[in-house]
């Protein structure tokens, strides 16, 4: 099963890279949905209530070096393997329907990303884990570098030397992880759950931590990692930002989730203030530049900083419910962002520019796109009775209990998101047209790409339970090691 | 005569072998003071041979001879073909490597 | 049918309209949008009152019921349910809030007929019923956010419904944000709750609260402070009050529904709801009853001076609101109840009133331009006079009672609570003046041209201009409709008013001191365990009070009638005489100004410096220092790169040399 | 007897060395490299390689110098600049050469091996004759043998290839300047 979901998207792209140009979008967009149909039964066969893995694979790869092809799923990726399916579904769908030039090309680097993503999510051998974390760089070095608009050579080089010195750093974080611990074990392993079980002393643990810690922050990006976000985000292609402000950050969430508290539980009591610190202000610092943004991607991208700093938040709020809500915010993040994208693309094509404020009253004619993009705005600034308002919510409760000063100063962030989001809002799709642009309706092409994503969110909103209830024993699984170092350190752990 | 007289000797013919490589301009003497390093290199291998009663150094030799000898054909038709071409025969003209 | 089954209907018709309407919002022609709203309203006003029905069937102690449909958000031990509590208050609120807006749906669906955005105005509407509503049912604090975040949407939307006006727009936007801070104080409350009683659930909460908590222990005092920053805001008390003037940028229905009848109560509502812990937290209950007493002077001064018609109502609205908070922070709950739905009848119509002679004016909305309208629209003035009547507590209307059971019931609380009670009184006769302002102003004096042009059988027909800016305006959807409409000409808009203003005057008789107290016992399933809502004034006070209330009442109106009618040149004596008050008032107290030098700016000025300073210097200062570091470096080995290969090789035998000599030194 | 043959070995190769690098005429230079190459023949039949001496005689003297002298004689006699363009290569490069010698006879002579000293083991007869050596190379070093011939066999292939083709067009005889000019990043 999965790795039918991790081959498809591939196989699909290599198949349409083979076929006639005019081929390819078909075959491409049809792997997607095949992809999504396998994720969405991956869910209904999925059983809620256990904490551990399912749906394993287990094979030898490279017995010399103790490296297993592992992979397997739980409450924390099932829905993030969900959402990468759908986000890239309606990447291909939007690129199917404005074919770029040489889209073979562009299918085959796109299938790649899927292949990539789908893969960190699902490995359970932190080598694979590293080695897939690595792989989904180079698909979007040649969308953004070869596919991208403006100074995009700059932009993607820029991308590249930021994250490959955290990749780097991970890598060597990764072999040290499994080096040391063989020292005690005497038996070289890779896999996830040895390293659990084998946690190091205190002090490797410590700068093994930060260099993980290091790479996730530079992919989410956070404060003040985040130099290369504006550049890439301002050249690359939108429908491609869709997925790489949708997904890719999730990775790095998740790879906390995954990799850094229960394999380092002592680090990440010691350093637990210090990413909190690094997350809220990732939330002030992100909520302020989207305040004076007045290009529209960069508002879009300076609130996803905004937004994984919450996340980053719950994560490091090492309490259940604090980290299941950063579970339900990363989905639903993504779920927010890449339709946020999509329609910024349509609102650049009409208006023939980015910038917000040459824009306005688009949603003269355009009652269903209006509609669609209060809806996304809407989520996007969290507004209660949106999914993403239980998911902060979580977040924030999850913070209150032990660090209440940071929950409070975060909400800050909250307020600040309304502003940000509804100016966003306003000022493309209110007030008076300019000159020489006039309103349209949504096109049902695009329309088949966004109205399923919307209902997407209107549906979460309205059951967010489905997800909070299949993160919630795996959450409390990763969680375990920590409250235990937490406990043992004085701390009373939450009852 | 004992082995080390041998070597030092190979080490001297060495030496001059590598200044004449460093100093040198023309491609044909460089390869000429070429031909001296690998030759200074066949005396150290035969010495050895001697020292240890084993013949294994004399086909090494042989070997060492085959490469010069592949050495020289290529370095030869190039100082033809760049003579052909009107290039000028100096081996600091080319500076391609320029960083 | 169960009462909770009810609950479940009046929430659902209204929702079922909003889908309905948008759904098909391209089919729908003419009216249709219109009555279909109209109709799922009082659906849902018929669905409250069953529940209601079935409430007054059962015991005073068993009237509380609740309801689940599914699990909304439940996980690690946070258990949020998506349920309803139907309990007298909620039922009292729905009552309230379907009623009114059906009156109002009606209204508009005259009102409203010639603009572009027709459908568009009543799905927003429906909607905005279904989250006050929500909120009002709601049986949990999670559930309550929602609800609150979802009518400040709903607010927003409305207000900037003629989206291309910029004023509107901006408007709505201010009003979103302070909504959102009380959406945060909400939030923030419910954790404090969470923390420390373990869950989100209304009754659970109100129950263990008393054990749990002192009286007046710092954390149930936090938790009471939080949730007044959600009423404060939501209820445009001070001074969180800014955006609620600007929210009459929104057509007058609007106002009328949202800005005056029912979202504006929802603070007081939730005082009234949350009364267990109030209680527990008198400073708490004690501060909020200052705040509200401070709006409710501040807001009546201001009205004596804004010459814009709907935003004298307006701030009308803040001051009548400050005496619900007044009275359900003391523990009036009866009398504050009272007073918002009484508030509720005459409020919308002077808003309808307003709305019709705006029509009449074209649009334009300075009293200091009306005048004479009595002969052109007898119908519009009458209700005028009558709300501006109930509004200034006119003996025998529906204010009288309900304003005064307030201050009476301050008084008979007696020490600090004398406070009020002459605040109150002091209000009151500032309100009486201020509603008469409006209605000699309108009603009197000789016919203006637009009253002349009416009175030949001609409806006004100004240039389309944005009232506040003057900027001319098209027609088309996203701007005001090329037609107005006043109330003598649209039969839809005439029921409605004629209703409103007939409960205006006959609302007082459910609750008249020591003849009927219908509100109290209804409200006592909620209350029963209050202390402070067994306090009862003796009839002899109440008559007092009520006394008390005529005079000033009857005082105010003659002095108005002095101001506008008899000596027309008083206040612009006045004026001249007192420039330095008129010029505070008129700038509203500078609060917006405050706000902006305080807030707005600060933040602003941090994100600009946000993106001048960190994120050149500090964040593209990490990448520049680093690609220069390694540019520098780059250099110098590109010194070394040459190109002649001699000096290459020179390299290579140097490092050849070097490290043989590494190799003997280390050997020996 | 055998230090004599050494002696004069060791200063017929030392010379013709030291002729190759100072004689400003290539020609010259190809000359005395083959004084050296007959020299070092010598020294080789004083440690008993005959069939590498011989071979070095008939090959490398012989043919391969032949070879020089052709191409010495086609490209002609070519001056070369007094001045160096490379900064401090005339002092550096003799500085280095006189290291290396240096170190190589410290490492040679301060050596613990236990050839050092002697003339190493009485050998057998036949040791170093063409019939040993081939033996060898078509048995144990078998492999060695096919990869030395087919790599004879590319040079004079390649050979070939280089010097062989005619030139296609006078315009194109400007040789390349480099890469372009790589694309600034950062700044």
């Amino acid at each position: 099963m999965l790795v039918a979901i991790l081959c498809v998207p591939l196989a699909a792209a290599l198949i349409a890279a083979l076929l006639p140009s005019r081929a390819s979008a078909p075959v491409a967009v049809l792997g997607s949905l095949v992809t999504l149909g396998l994720t969405i039964a991956l869910v209904a066969g999925f059983d809620g209530g256990v904490p551990g893995l399912q749906y394993v694979v287990d094979e030898s790869w490279i017995p010399g070096l103790g490296v297993r092809f592992q992979l397997g799923v739980d409450g924390i990726s099932l829905f993030l393997i969900v959402m990468t399916a759908l986000l890239w579904a309606a990447t291909f769908a939007w690129s199917a329907w404005r074919l770029p030039d040489r889209p073979k090309n562009y299918f085959l680097m796109l299938g790649i990303g899927e292949f990539a993503v789908m893969g960190a999510f699902m490995a359970q051998d932190l080598l694979l884990f590293v080695l897939f974390f690595d792989l989904m760089l180079v698909p979007f070095f040649f969308l953004v570098g070869s596919y991208g608009t403006g100074d995009r050579v700059r932009a993607t080089i820029k991308m590249m030397v930021y994250t490959l010195v955290g990749s780097l750093l991970m890598l060597v974080a990764a072999i040290a992880t499994a080096v040391l611990t063989a020292e005690s074990t005497g038996e070289l392993s890779f896999a996830m759950a040895d390293l659990r079980a084998n946690v190091l002393p205190e002090g490797s643990q410590e700068w093994i931590f930060l260099f993980f810690a290091a790479a996730f922050l530079v992919k989410m990006p956070t404060f003040p990692l985040h130099g290369w976000m504006p550049d890439a985000y301002r050249a690359a292609p939108l429908p491609v930002l869709a997925v790489l402000s949708g997904v890719l950050p999730k990775v790095a969430a998740y790879g906390f989730l995954r990799v850094a508290l229960p394999i380092f539980p002592d680090a990440t009591v010691q350093f637990q203030d210090l990413i909190l610190i690094l997350a809220l202000l990732s939330i002030l610092y992100g909520s302020a530049m989207a305040f004076t943004q007045t290009n529209v991607r960069l508002v879009a991208g300076y609130s996803s900083i905004a937004q994984l700093g919450f996340i980053t938040l719950g994560i490091f709020s090492l309490a259940a419910d604090g980290a299941n809500g950063s579970v339900l915010q990363m989905v639903n993040h993504g779920l927010v962002v890449a339709p946020l994208f999509l329609i910024v693309a349509i609102l650049a094509e009409r208006y023939g520019t980015e910038d917000l404020r040459e824009m306005g009253g688009a949603a003269m004619r355009a009652p269903v796109l209006a509609l669609l993009f209060l809806i996304v705005t809407l989520a996007t600034l969290a507004m209660p009775g949106s999914a993403n308002f239980i998911g902060e919510f979580y977040i924030l409760n999850g913070l209150f209990d032990e660090q209440m000063t940071y929950a409070v100063i975060a909400t800050a962030g909250i307020a600040m998101a309304a502003f940000y989001a509804l100016r966003l809002y306003q000022k493309t799709m209110h007030n008076r047209l300019p000159e020489g642009v006039e309103s349209r309706e949504l096109s049902l092409r695009d329309a088949s790409v966004l109205v399923p994503l919307v209902l997407v969110i209107v549906g979460t909103a309205l059951y967010p339970t489905l997800i909070l209830k299949r993160g919630e024993a795996s959450v409390q699984d990763k969680l375990g090691a920590v409250n235990a170092v937490q406990e043992a350190d004085g701390l009373a752990a939450r009852p | 005569m004992a082995v080390e007289w041998y070597l030092v000797l190979s080490a001297l013919l060495f030496a001059t072998g590598a200044a004449g490589v460093l100093l040198r301009r023309s491609p044909l003497v460089v390869l000429l003071c070429l031909e001296l390093m690998l030759n200074a290199g066949n005396l150290a291998l035969l010495a050895f041979a001697r020292s240890t009663g084993t013949q294994d150094g004399h086909v090494f030799a042989l070997v060492v001879m085959v490469v010069a000898a592949c050495e020289v054909v290529v370095g030869l038709g190039l100082i033809v073909a760049m003579f052909r071409r009107r290039l000028p025969l100096n081996v600091d003209e080319f500076r391609g490597l320029k960083g | 049918m169960s009462a909770t089954a009810f609950g479940w209907l009046v929430l659902i018709f209204p929702l079922a309209g909003t889908i309905l309407i948008g759904l098909g919002s391209r089919r729908w022609s003419g009216r249709t949008a219109g009555f279909i709203g109209t109709g799922a309203i009082a659906l849902s006003f018929a669905s409250s009152i069953g529940a209601f029905v079935v409430l007054l069937g059962e015991p005073t102690d068993a009237r509380q019921l609740t309801s689940t449909a599914w699990d909304y958000a439940t996980s690690v031990g946070l258990d949020i349910q998506l349920g309803i509590l139907v309990d007298p208050l909620s039922v009292v609120m729905c009552l309230v809030v379907s009623g009114v807006s059906t009156l109002i749906h009606l209204y508009s669906t005259a009102y409203m007929v010639s603009d572009e955005g027709y459908t568009r105005f009543f799905a927003y509407l429906n909607f905005f019923v279904f989250s006050m509503l929500l909120l009002v049912l709601a049986g949990n604090f999670v559930l309550l956010v929602v609800g609150w975040a979802f009518v400040g949407f709903a607010s927003y939307a409305l207000i900037s419904f003629w989206y291309r006006r910029t004023t509107a727009t901006a408007a709505g936007m201010k009003a979103f944000v302070i909504n959102v801070i009380g959406d945060i104080g909400l939030v923030l409350a419910a954790f404090l709750i969470f923390r420390e009683l373990g869950a989100f659930d209304y009754l659970t909460v109100f129950e263990e609260a008393p054990g749990h908590f002192e009286p007046n222990d710092g954390t149930i005092v936090a938790i009471c402070l939080l949730l007044l920053v959600g009423a404060f805001a939501k209820s445009a008390q001070l001074p969180l009050h800014t955006w609620l003037p600007d929210a009459m940028e929104g057509p007058t229905p609007v106002s009328a529904l949202i800005h005056a009848a029912t979202m504006v109560t929802a603070g007081v509502y939730l005082i009234a709801r949350a009364h267990p812990l109030f209680e527990l937290a008198p400073t708490a209950a004690d501060i909020a009853a200052f705040i509200g007493l401070a709006t409710l002077l501040v807001a009546a001064t201001i009205a004596l001076v804004v010459t814009d018609l709907k935003r004298i109502i307006a701030y009308s609205t803040m001051s009548q609101i400050g005496y619900m908070v007044v009275a359900v922070s003391i523990g009036a709950y009866t009398a504050g109840i009272f007073h918002l739905m009484t508030h509720a009848f005459f409020k919308a119509l002077l808003f309808m009133a307003a709305g019709s002679i705006i029509g009449a004016m074209a649009g334009n909305q300075n009293i200091d331009r009306m005048s004479g309208f009595r002969r052109a629209m007898p119908f519009t003035s009458f209700t005028l006079i009558v709300g501006a009547l109930a509004l200034a507590g006119f003996p025998l209307m529906s204010g009288f009672f309900s304003k005064d059971e307030i201050m009476v019931f301050a008084a008979e609380r007696g020490g600090m609570y004398w406070i009020f009670a002459i605040g109150g009184y002091v209000a009151a006769f500032m309100t009486a003046f201020y509603a008469f302002r409006i209605g000699f102003r309108v009603v009197t004096g000789d016919p203006c041209p637009e009253a002349k042009e009416l009175e030949q059988g001609h409806l006004a027909h100004g240039e389309h201009l944005n009232p506040a800016t003057g900027e001319k305006e098209d027609t088309d959807v996203g701007f005001p409709g090329a037609e107005h409409h006043i109330a003598e000409r649209a039969p839809g808009m005439r029921i409605a008013m004629g209703v409103l203003a007939v409960l205006s005057i006959i609302a007082g008789v459910i609750q008249l001191p020591g003849i009927t107290a219908g509100m109290e016992h209804f409200l006592e399933g909620t209350f029963e365990d209050s202390e402070l809502f067994h306090i009862v004034p003796s009839d002899e006070s109440a008559y007092l009070g009520l006394l008390v209330g005529a005079i000033l009442s009857i005082a105010g109106i003659g002095l108005a009638y002095m101001a506008y009618v008899a000596r027309p040149g008083m206040t612009a004596r006045l004026r001249s005489r007192m420039g330095g008050v008129h010029d505070f008032l008129q700038h509203k107290w500078y609060f917006d100004e405050a706000i902006d030098f305080l807030v707005y700016r600060p933040v602003i000025r941090v994100g600009q410096f946000c993106n001048n300073v960190i994120e050149r210097v500090v964040v593209d200062g990490i990448v520049t220092a680093t690609v220069g570091a390694i540019r520098e470096v780059g250099l110098l080995v590109r010194g070394a790169q040459s190109g002649f290969v001699r000096a290459y090789a020179l390299l290579v035998l140097g490092g050849f040399a070097a490290l043989a000599l590494y190799f003997l030194v280390v050997s020996s | 007897m055998e230090e004599v043959v050494f002696f004069a070995g060791a200063i017929g190769a030392l010379g013709g060395a030291i002729a190759v690098v100072a004689l400003q005429n290539p020609f010259y230079s190809v000359l005395a490299l083959v004084v050296h190459l007959v020299a070092l023949a010598g020294l080789f039949l004083t440690l008993h390689a005959e069939f590498i001496a011989a071979a070095q005689v008939v090959v490398y003297a012989g043919a391969v110098m032949v070879l020089y002298v052709f191409v010495a004689a086609y490209v002609g006699g070519v001056e070369e600049p007094e001045w160096e363009p490379i900064t401090g290569q005339r002092f550096l490069a003799p500085a280095i050469a006189v290291a290396l010698f240096i170190e190589l006879s410290i490492a040679i002579l301060g050596t613990g091996l236990k050839a050092i000293g002697n003339e190493g083991p009485t050998i057998p007869l036949g040791f170093g004759s063409p019939e040993a050596i081939g033996t060898l190379m078509l048995e144990r070093f078998l492999i060695a043998f096919e990869a030395a011939s087919i790599l004879l066999l590319i040079a004079a292939v390649g050979a070939i290839v280089l010097a062989g083709r005619k030139v296609p067009d006078a315009s194109r005889n400007v040789h390349r300047t480099g890469p372009e000019e790589a694309s600034d990043i950062g700044g």
